[in-house]
């Protein structure tokens, strides 16, 4: 038996997983020509890389929601470290390496390493506990970092690198840079991001997640997060799993979290709120756990849609919040859910 | 028909089937106990398992046979007593390490990773026999493929064993009852056990289901030779398929012996059958 | 039939062409969300401006769009960029620093000019030649307020208490606290607060009064510093109270006991009670649109308008000109040009962006302000 | 002294927390959903409080019994039209709609009631009793807020032991489909509890805003937070669990601002907050479910 009879035996999900590779690469084809032929509005080619980033975001935290099960409310404090990290890197390396991708790539990878040693060190606790207590652990870490990032501050002179918490007493000589100032956060930052950079992370990310989660440690994941003591039975280390799926997600965000900063002039830690944790939630719920086509699809809908509801002004934001529940309450209606299905192409055969 | 076992005592007392007397026993309970809630759920189990014996544990319900269960696979950790496991001394360990040493189960309320496919099911319980890590996944490197296909093919030959194999990419959720079972049973030899544990694995099944799930405990029993214990409150299939049985009532052991000593045991007519009788 | 067609054509002709002689000018603010007093403050202002400016029929005529941001910078290069496909011509920048450290640096690719009414962090107009701020940048407010109370001698021994997650209150904390020791003063205890602990105040107070402070300094918005004022009240702790521009607006909260800042000084630019005839004027529109007496933000979003009327009138600029055009034309205008506006007299800026005007020294008597000097 | 007087400060937010962790505990006891909300329905209750005694100069008690009606609609409204259809749906969708209809209350109110901070005018005055000559204040808000709590939740856990709707309520919180089968209404059985649990808001939204007194829309969202936190905390679900949290949580803010750092109080709390899961995974008074086999 060969491979590809594995990969048929699997037929519907390996389909889903051909048709998410397809449909991003043609809307990076589309919005391409459509920017190069200036079809694109300033508004839509401004959000292309943060959408690149959310969808990267969201299919990260799909690993842990939708394929481990487990509820996370602090993940925007992993795009935090990412960010912070990967933005300081980038200005580190600006005198040495020209190349602007090359420093891009370099800072995104120093952005994973410190988002997934965070997560390292957030599963420690995380790992022992369940459902909704897991979720405000989460929450804490969350406000944990940014806090800590409030306050940390972060500069470079002839002398090397120096560190300080709480206020300023890094004493930079003459000619040196405060990097991270605390709650000024970094500013002058040089838009190096891109849209192609963007596509690149999200590919990546989609191989990582789609090849782990059709692997033994992608179905020890979703064991685990359909029955952790069965799991357990059979020999699955829980510990492991569920670390392994946390740091795995924590670096990728950590990843989307540097490319959206170098997007931006100026990053602040309060960017990275609850609420930025919660909305990157809302993509991967709207879009269906687990469902990584799913989770992207609402993560260029929710972006887009409160910059198209600009028209309506003041009730923009309340549209955006009737829009959100009535999608909720849609997605979970059950006449509507058959309706879906009856049109879906991928629904699984009843023969099987 | 299956022949008679003969049992004979070994050096340490125990009593094993006369093809396991020269080896060690699989399982070995001494003065195995826990105290939950207040109660004494268990107390003072001695047990002792041969190699490829298959042995019955049976009681009224609630007498602490799940209970048992648990402590071997150390959902919950005995507050008293010793597990040896093939002679290693299981104290200490959890529930992983107890299936790493040897130990399978099903449970009595199905537990199936429903939303993974019945051969996913399967593959799960080979995860400590594969051995590429996640970059060989994530990169699809030559020993990922190696090891996937050959698991691949291990599941389907043991689904095919009970008669699965056509339903190798259903969602282990949707299954039929009965299926549920089996694939239960499957999962748990995919780990490679030596002693196998089965709760009520013909509960809500019809005769016919029945007859076929005892053929294929015996055809499993052949094929892997291995030691099983069941629960089972169904007395056809018990009598039929075990050598040894073991009685339980309140936490405590009340008989041990062969089928046709138990069915003739006045303290297990009084406590079980019996009562059974009333019903 | 041809007639109509005709006639039509030239009333889209005519209306496209009274439409083209306004510039377009657009801002970002935030005007949803905890920072939405801010924003809305400043277009109102803005809005009032442009409606008197197209009433008086000169020239210069202004089309205003204004854009929520949500004070963030993501949604702020959002709504930057809707106001650029919208054909945006001058920028009002953003309200909030942050936000308009992110749209400043789109101003500064896209060589667009902006007047920011009051995103006052240093690093909104660092490095750009075409990005300028109506309002103080905050280091110097810091040292402003430090050399004002010191030459004053209002007290020697002072505490702060500040915002730690906010970029405005941090800036101000900075060389208020640094050039401190310059003006004779000693900062006895300094203490913060943050999004989500920002309502009990009564461990920063204690700790201001344990160690003798004679005055408080205040670099924050009036909406906490209101709960300072009640908190340091009812423990019967009476320092000197001393706050930054952004305290103006304390004596407007619908509710207020005004009793409770009585005595608290401020700088700040503007004063609403002023009685010379432009401010009583804007405070009077400003109070029969919306009801309620305006704010500094409110005045810095007029002041935004008035001093872009001014800059265009002088240089002869018309709304046909690309925004690159004009951008050469107010930067050349913008630095050579004195303005008088609400906010201050020979108002000036530097080439660098930042404005120099007069603080005024204000302390709140009998529930209004009266000039300090 | 100081030390007293801090841990009065800690006891006074605490307070708060907890009459809103009251709430939060409640309908998640009940109807096992994590109501985002609830920090928002706070928010209109002390609007509806502000508006009754500011401007129609109602007395305080009539404007907190007006807000409690109308959050008492509010809350079993809200739970008509956006919780009860999802009831069958995974916890989590039921999440994101609560929390869009956090969004959606705070964007009415700032439509309704524009963004300007409101004073809030205290429901019982200003005062506060002193102590030791002085020394000690205890502010006539925080009393009153201490006591409401305390009463509030001796009234809530006699209340649902002791009536046939309190046992309705646990029996619904137990097992769904059992009461069901027992003659139990399970959906009036939840609409009650958000009508309780809203109800509550309203007077934790007039205790919050006399302690704190200033009203924007976004009043309700970050005290909400920490409410929710404290609530597990104590033990999410249990009511004496939700009382201990608050204070608890209110207490060790106010320390460690006062001795360990203003700047990382935020930080300490939440630290605090994970040690404590990590000692006691349900929480201070929580119950560990034990998973059958």
């Amino acid at each position: 038996m060969t491979m590809r009879r594995l990969i048929n035996l699997k037929r519907v999900e390996a389909r889903r997983i051909y048709l998410t590779y397809a449909v991003v690469i043609a809307a990076y084809v589309i919005c391409q020509v459509m920017s190069s032929t200036k079809f694109l509005s300033s508004s839509m080619r401004g959000m292309l890389v943060p959408i690149c980033a959310y969808m990267v975001m969201s299919v990260s935290l799909n690993l842990v929601v939708g394929i481990s099960g487990e509820l996370s409310l602090g993940h925007a404090g992993f795009m935090s470290v990412g960010a912070f990290s990967g933005v300081a890197s980038a200005i580190l390396m600006q005198g040495v390496i020209t190349n602007a991708p090359v420093r891009l790539a370099l800072a995104m990878i120093v952005a994973a390493v410190f988002a997934a040693f965070a997560g390292f060190v957030i599963g420690i606790p995380v790992l022992r506990l369940k459902g909704d207590y897991l979720a405000i652990v989460t929450l804490a870490f969350g406000e944990i970092i940014k806090s800590l990032l409030n306050n940390f501050y972060f500069g470079m002179d002839s002398q090397g690198l120096h560190f300080s918490m709480l206020t300023d007493t890094t004493r930079l000589l003459k000619g040196g840079r405060l990097i991270i100032r605390g709650p000024m956060g970094i500013s002058g930052i040089q838009k190096i991001a891109t849209f192609p950079a963007g596509f690149i992370l999200l590919m990546i990310a989609l191989m990582v997640v789609f090849n782990l989660v059709n692997s033994r440690s992608g179905r020890a994941f979703m064991a685990i997060r359909d029955d952790r003591i069965a799991a357990e039975s059979i020999g699955l280390d829980i510990t492991k799993y569920k670390m392994m799926a946390f740091v795995t997600s924590a670096a990728l965000a950590g990843a989307a979290g540097a490319l959206f900063a170098m997007n931006y002039s100026t990053i602040v830690a309060n960017k990275f709120d609850f609420n930025t944790s919660i909305l990157i939630l809302v993509f991967v719920v709207l879009g269906g756990q687990g469902n990584m086509l799913g989770g992207i699809i609402a993560a260029a809908v929710l972006t887009i849609l409160p910059e198209k509801l600009r028209q309506f002004s003041d009730y923009r934001m309340l549209l955006y919040a009737i829009i959100l529940i009535v999608m909720m309450l849609a997605t979970n209606n059950d006449e509507i859910k058959n309706f879906l299905n009856r049109i879906n192409p991928f629904r699984r055969k009843e023969a099987e | 028909m299956k022949a008679k076992t003969k049992y004979v005592p070994v050096p340490s007392k125990a009593i094993l089937p006369d093809r396991d007397a020269a080896r060690d026993p699989v399982l070995e309970c001494v003065n195995l106990g826990i105290t939950l809630g207040g109660i004494k759920a268990v107390d003072n189990f001695n047990l002792t398992i041969g190699r490829t014996e298959i042995a019955g544990l049976i009681g009224p319900n609630g007498a602490g046979k799940t209970t048992v269960f648990n402590l071997l696979t150390k959902v919950y950790q005995p507050t008293t007593g010793t597990i040896l496991l093939n002679g290693r001394d299981t104290h200490g360990m959890n529930t992983m390490q107890v299936n790493r040493a040897g130990i399978a189960r099903t449970f009595q309320n199905i537990r199936l990773f429903r939303n993974l496919s019945v051969v996913d099911n399967v593959k799960a319980a080979m995860n400590n026999e594969m051995h590429y890590n996640m970059f060989s996944a994530i990169l699809r490197l030559p020993n990922y493929r190696r090891e996937e296909v050959a698991a691949h093919r291990r599941a389907l030959k043991l689904l095919s064993i009970f008669d699965m194999q056509n339903m190798a990419d259903v969602p282990a959720g949707s299954l039929p009852y009965g299926a549920q079972r089996r694939l239960e049973i499957v999962r748990a030899l995919a780990t490679n056990p030596s002693l196998l544990l089965l709760d009520e694995p013909a509960a809500g099944m019809n005769p016919s289901e029945t007859a076929d799930l005892m053929d294929n405990i015996r055809k499993v029993h052949e094929m892997f030779q291995i030691a099983i214990i069941l629960i089972e409150h169904d007395m056809s299939l018990v009598m039929n398929i075990c050598e040894g049985i073991c009685v339980l009532n309140f936490g405590q052991i009340i008989a041990k012996g062969t089928p046709d000593e138990i069915q003739n045991n006045p303290a297990v007519i009084e406590a079980y059958l019996g009562r059974r009788k009333e019903v | 039939m041809r007639k109509v067609l005709v006639s039509m054509l030239l009333v889209l002709a005519v209306s496209s062409c009274a439409f083209g002689a306004a510039f377009k000018l657009g801002g970002t603010a935030p005007l949803t969300g905890g920072a939405a007093i801010y924003g809305m403050a400043a277009m109102r202002g803005a809005q009032i401006a442009v409606d008197e400016i197209n009433a008086m029929g000169g020239d210069v005529k202004f089309e205003l769009r204004y854009e929520d941001d949500t004070h963030d910078a993501e949604k702020a290069v959002n709504a930057y960029n809707a106001l650029k496909d919208w054909g945006m011509q001058l920028s009002l920048g953003s309200v909030t620093s942050k936000p308009c450290e992110a749209t400043a640096a789109e101003n500064f690719a896209d060589r667009i000019f902006a007047l920011t009414p009051s995103a006052s962090s240093a690093a909104v107009t660092e490095g750009k030649d075409n990005v300028f701020q109506m309002c103080f940048v905050d280091p110097n407010q810091g040292t402003a307020s430090a050399q004002y109370i010191g030459g004053k001698g209002f007290a020697k021994k002072v505490a702060v208490i500040w915002k730690n997650d906010d970029v405005y209150s941090k800036g101000i904390r900075d060389t208020f606290v640094e050039t401190a020791p310059k003006f004779g003063l000693e900062v006895v205890s300094e203490t913060t607060f943050a999004d989500g602990n920002d309502n009990d105040f009564s461990v920063q107070l204690t700790e201001a009064q344990t160690n003798g402070a004679e005055l408080v300094f205040l670099p924050m918005y009036y909406q906490p510093a209101s709960l300072i004022l009640a908190q340091a009240k009812a423990m019967d702790y009476a320092p000197k109270w001393f706050g930054v521009d952004g305290m103006d607006g304390i004596l407007t909260m619908e509710g207020f006991d005004k009793s409770l800042a009585e005595g608290v000084m401020l700088l700040t630019p503007f004063n609403s009670d002023a009685t010379d005839a432009r401010t009583k004027n804007f405070v009077a529109e400003y109070q029969k649109r919306h009801g309620e007496i305006p704010n500094q933000f409110a005045a810095d979003g007029y002041d935004c308008v008035y001093a872009y009327c001014q800059a265009l009138t002088q240089a002869k600029a018309t709304a046909d000109m690309s925004a690159e055009e004009l951008c050469a034309k107010m930067i050349e205008q913008f630095t050579t040009m004195t303005f008088n506006g609400v906010t201050g007299e020979n108002v000036r800026w530097a080439a660098n962006g930042e404005v120099t005007k007069d603080p005024k020294g204000m302390v709140i008597k009998d529930g209004a302000y009266v000039g300090l000097d | 002294m100081i030390f007293l007087n801090y841990f009065i400060s800690g006891i006074s937010l605490g307070s708060i927390y907890a009459i809103i962790a009251l709430g939060y505990t409640m309908v998640y006891g009940i109807a096992k959903m994590l109501n985002f909300a609830h920090g928002d329905v706070i928010m209109v209750g002390a609007y509806v409080c502000f508006y009754a005694v500011s401007r129609y100069e109602f007395p305080p008690f009539v404007g907190v019994i007006l807000a409690m009606f109308v959050c008492t609609v509010l809350g079993m409204l809200v739970e008509r039209l956006a919780y009860k259809p999802l009831r069958q749906a995974p916890s989590l969708a039921v999440l994101i709609t609560a929390i869009g209809m956090s969004y959606f209350l705070q964007n009415t109110a700032l439509l309704l009631w524009s963004s300007n901070p409101k004073v809030f005018p205290s429901i019982v005055g200003r005062g506060a009793f002193k102590l030791f000559e002085g020394k000690l204040s205890v502010s006539h808000i925080t009393a009153l807020t201490i006591s409401a709590c305390v009463v509030i939740m001796i009234v809530l856990s006699l209340f649902i032991s002791k009536t046939r709707l309190g046992k309705a309520m646990r029996a619904c919180s137990e097992d769904k489909g059992a009461a069901q089968l027992m003659g139990i209404n399970v959906n009036a059985t939840i609409s009650l509890t958000f009508a309780i649990g809203s109800g509550l808001a309203a007077v934790a939204g007039a205790l919050l805003c006399s302690a704190y007194p200033t009203l924007m829309p976004t009043t309700g969202a970050l005290p909400g937070i920490k409410a929710f936190t404290a609530a597990v905390f104590g033990g999410i679900g249990s009511i004496p669990g939700a009382f201990l949290g608050g204070l608890m949580l209110g207490v060790i803010e106010i320390f460690a601002k006062a001795y360990i750092s203003s700047q990382l109080s935020d930080a300490v709390v939440f630290a605090v907050l994970i040690i404590v899961l990590l000692v006691k995974p349900a929480g201070l008074l929580g119950k560990q479910a034990q998973e059958k086999v």
